[in-house]
C-alpha cells in the first residue's frame, strides 16, 4: 500500500465515518481521490476500502458479509487490471474490467441523489397531520383496508394473526392444570410495572416465574400489548429484552378483549 | 412570545386534528406562561371563523367535554351520499383474514372457517363472494353439507401470482421478514 | 337548484370528514346534473379558505389524484406537544434509500434491490410494508419467485405528489463509460 496516493484521510482514524452499505463506500472513496467514477483507480480503492475494513476491526465494528464479498470482488477486479487487455476478433480492445463496477456506481450514486430529495420531502411531509379517524354519522366504521391497496405482506400478516389467535384460544391441555394463570391478569401486571416509562426487563422477568403456564401467559399478555402498540421492545448489546410503554392509551374494549 | 397569527393557526390545527372534544384551559396552556390572554383572545378568532353561517359546513361545538369542529347536522344527508357513491372498495380486517384462511386451506367449509376464527362467517363470505375473491365450489358430503369455498382467478389477479402454488407460505414470510412482525413494527414507533 | 351556500358548506363538510383524498370530479357530481358549473365555483369558494395564510392551520392539498384538508407542516411541533407524541419517527437513510429504489425502478424484486444498493434489504423492506408505504404486487417469474415491490397510495400522500411522476426527476449523468452510452444497468438476477 503507497501511503501517498492510497491512503484514507487522516481525519477517517479520529472518527471513522458509517456507510450505507460497500458501494456508498465506494462512492466516498471516489470523492475522496477527487476523480470521476469512470476514472476510478481499482488498485488505490481496492487498498483504501480495505484499510477501511481494517479500521473497523481496530474499533470492534462488526463488518457486514457484503464488506467483504464486495472487498473480494475489488481485489479480483484489481488482479484483471494487471493483465495486458485481450482483443476481441475484430482488433477492438475487450472490455473494460471496470465497466461493471462504473456502472453500479453511477446507478448507485443517481438512486442515492434521488433519496436525498425523498429526504428533505420526508423531513417536511412528516409534520402534515389529517385529522385523526373519527365516525362518520350514523356509520360504525370497523378498521378497513383500501382493497385495491391489499397486498399478499397484508393477507401472509393476517394469516399468521388466525393461527397465532387459534393457538392462543386453543391451548395446550397442560396450560389448563389445576393452577391457571390469566392473560388479562398479566397483561395488567404488565401495563402497571411499566407505568411512568420505567424500562421493563422481559427475560429476567420471566425467569422469575413460577411456573411453566405462569411463563406462557406472561409472555401471551406481552404479545397482546405488542400487538395493541401499548410496548415497545428493545434488545440491548448484553441480549436483554427491554419493554417500554409506548404513548397508545388502552381502550377499555380492548382490555376486555384480552382473554381472561 | 407566540405570534398572534401563529397562534391562531397552531390553536385551528389543534382543533382539526382532535377526534375528541377539547378542553378550553388545555389549549390555552399549550402556549408560555404570561400568553394566557392573548392565547385566550386567539382561540375566540379561531371560533369565531366557525360560527354557524351559511356557507360554512363545519361549526364549533361547545359541548360537555369541551370545544370540537363538527360537521353542521343538517348536511349529514349529502354525507351520506357522498361516501355511499364515492367511497373506495374496502375491506375489513376479519374479511381479510377470512379470506386468508381460505386461501391457505381451501378447500374449506363455513363451520371450519368458523372453527379457526372463532366468529360466524356468513356475513364476510357475502361480501368476499362478492368481490368475486372467492367462489362456492360444491357441497361437502358431511353432516349439513356445508358450502366449500375457494379463491377465485380474480383473488390470483388481485395479488400478482400466477397460480396459487405462488403463494408464499407463512416459513417464507418469516425468512423474509423476520419471524415477529408485530413485535417488530412496535419496535419501529420508539 | 342547490342554493349557493348550501353547496359551499356541503362541499366544505365532505372535506372537512373524508380520511383519504377526494376526487375533484366526483365531489362536483354531487349536486344535479346541470349545476356543474356553479359546483366547480362553489368548490372553488372553498378551497379559496384554506390557501396558506398566516393565521390557518388548516389548508387544502392536492395529493395522490384528489383534494384534501391536512395541517401546515410547519405546526408540527405544536400538536406533537399537545397531543404528546413522541414518537412520529422519521424514516432512516436506508429506508429512503430502498423505497427511493423502489420508487424510481419499480416493479422491482428483493434481489434487485440488494444489487443496486450493496445490502440486504429484508429488515428494511419490512419497516416499508408495515409503514404502508409500499407493498408487495406479487412475484417475479423467474428461479426463486422473488416478491415484486411497488410504492401505493400511501406513498404519494405522504411525500405529497400527485402521481408517480410528479417525483423529482432522477439526474442523468453526463459521464458516460467508454463507448457504451446506455448507463441504464440490467436487472437480472445478482
Amino acid at each position: 500500500m503507497t501511503p501517498a496516493a492510497g491512503s484514507l484521510p487522516e481525519s477517517w482514524r479520529v472518527h471513522l465515518p458509517i456507510f450505507e452499505g460497500p458501494l456508498d463506500l465506494l462512492l466516498q472513496l471516489v470523492r475522496v481521490n477527487k476523480v470521476e467514477i469512470a476514472q476510478i483507480e481499482v488498485a488505490v480503492v481496492c487498498d483504501q476500502f480495505h484499510e477501511y475494513l481494517g479500521l473497523m476491526e481496530e474499533m470492534n465494528l462488526d463488518i457486514a458479509a457484503e464488506y467483504i464479498y464486495e472487498a473480494a470482488l475489488l481485489i479480483h477486479l484489481k488482479s484483471k487490471m494487471l493483465l495486458p487487455r485481450p482483443r476481441t476478433e475484430d482488433g477492438e480492445p475487450a472490455e473494460d474490467p471496470r465497466e461493471e463496477l462504473v456502472k453500479r456506481l453511477l446507478e448507485y450514486r443517481r438512486l442515492k441523489d434521488a433519496s436525498h430529495s425523498l429526504a428533505e420531502l420526508h423531513s417536511l411531509r412528516v409534520g402534515v397531520w389529517t385529522r385523526r379517524p373519527q365516525r362518520l354519522p350514523d356509520a360504525e366504521q370497523p378498521a378497513t383496508l383500501d382493497l385495491e391497496e391489499v397486498s399478499l405482506f397484508d393477507l401472509l400478516k393476517a394469516f399468521r394473526e388466525v393461527l397465532v389467535r387459534y393457538d392462543h384460544d386453543h391451548p395446550e391441555p397442560y396450560h389448563m392444570s389445576r393452577e391457571t394463570y390469566s392473560v388479562r391478569e398479566q397483561f395488567e401486571r404488565l401495563l402497571a410495572a411499566l407505568e411512568g416509562g420505567r424500562p421493563f426487563d422481559l427475560l429476567a422477568d420471566l425467569r422469575r416465574r413460577r411456573s411453566r403456564g405462569e411463563i406462557v401467559a406472561a409472555f401471551l399478555a406481552v404479545l397482546e400489548a405488542a400487538r395493541m402498540h401499548l410496548v415497545r421492545m428493545h434488545q440491548s448489546e448484553g441480549g436483554e429484552l427491554v419493554l417500554y410503554r409506548t404513548t397508545r392509551e388502552l381502550r377499555s374494549h380492548e382490555l376486555e378483549a384480552v382473554q381472561i | 412570545m407566540t405570534d398572534r397569527a401563529e397562534m391562531e393557526a397552531a390553536l385551528e390545527a389543534i382543533l382539526f386534528v382532535a377526534a375528541e372534544p377539547l378542553d378550553r384551559a388545555k389549549l390555552v396552556e399549550l402556549f408560555d406562561e404570561g400568553e394566557g390572554e392573548a392565547a385566550v383572545a386567539a382561540l375566540e378568532s379561531v371560533l369565531e371563523r366557525y360560527r354557524q353561517q351559511p356557507g360554512r359546513g363545519i361549526h364549533a361545538e361547545d359541548v360537555a367535554g369541551g370545544l370540537r369542529l363538527v360537521t353542521r347536522p343538517d348536511l349529514h344527508g349529502y354525507l351520506r351520499r357522498f361516501f355511499e357513491i364515492t367511497g373506495r372498495s374496502k375491506l375489513s380486517m376479519a374479511a381479510l383474514e377470512t379470506l386468508a384462511i381460505i386461501a391457505y386451506r381451501q378447500p374449506i367449509t363455513g363451520p371450519e372457517i368458523h372453527e379457526l376464527r372463532g366468529v360466524q362467517p356468513a356475513g364476510v363470505l357475502k361480501t368476499l363472494l362478492d368481490r368475486r375473491l372467492i367462489k362456492i365450489s360444491g357441497r361437502r358430503q358431511v353432516v349439513g353439507k356445508p358450502f366449500v369455498y375457494r379463491t377465485t382467478r380474480e383473488f390470483l389477479m388481485h395479488f400478482g401470482l400466477q397460480e396459487l402454488k405462488d403463494l408464499p407460505p407463512l416459513e417464507e414470510f418469516e425468512e423474509t421478514f423476520g419471524s415477529e412482525p408485530d413485535l417488530q413494527m412496535s419496535l419501529e414507533e420508539g
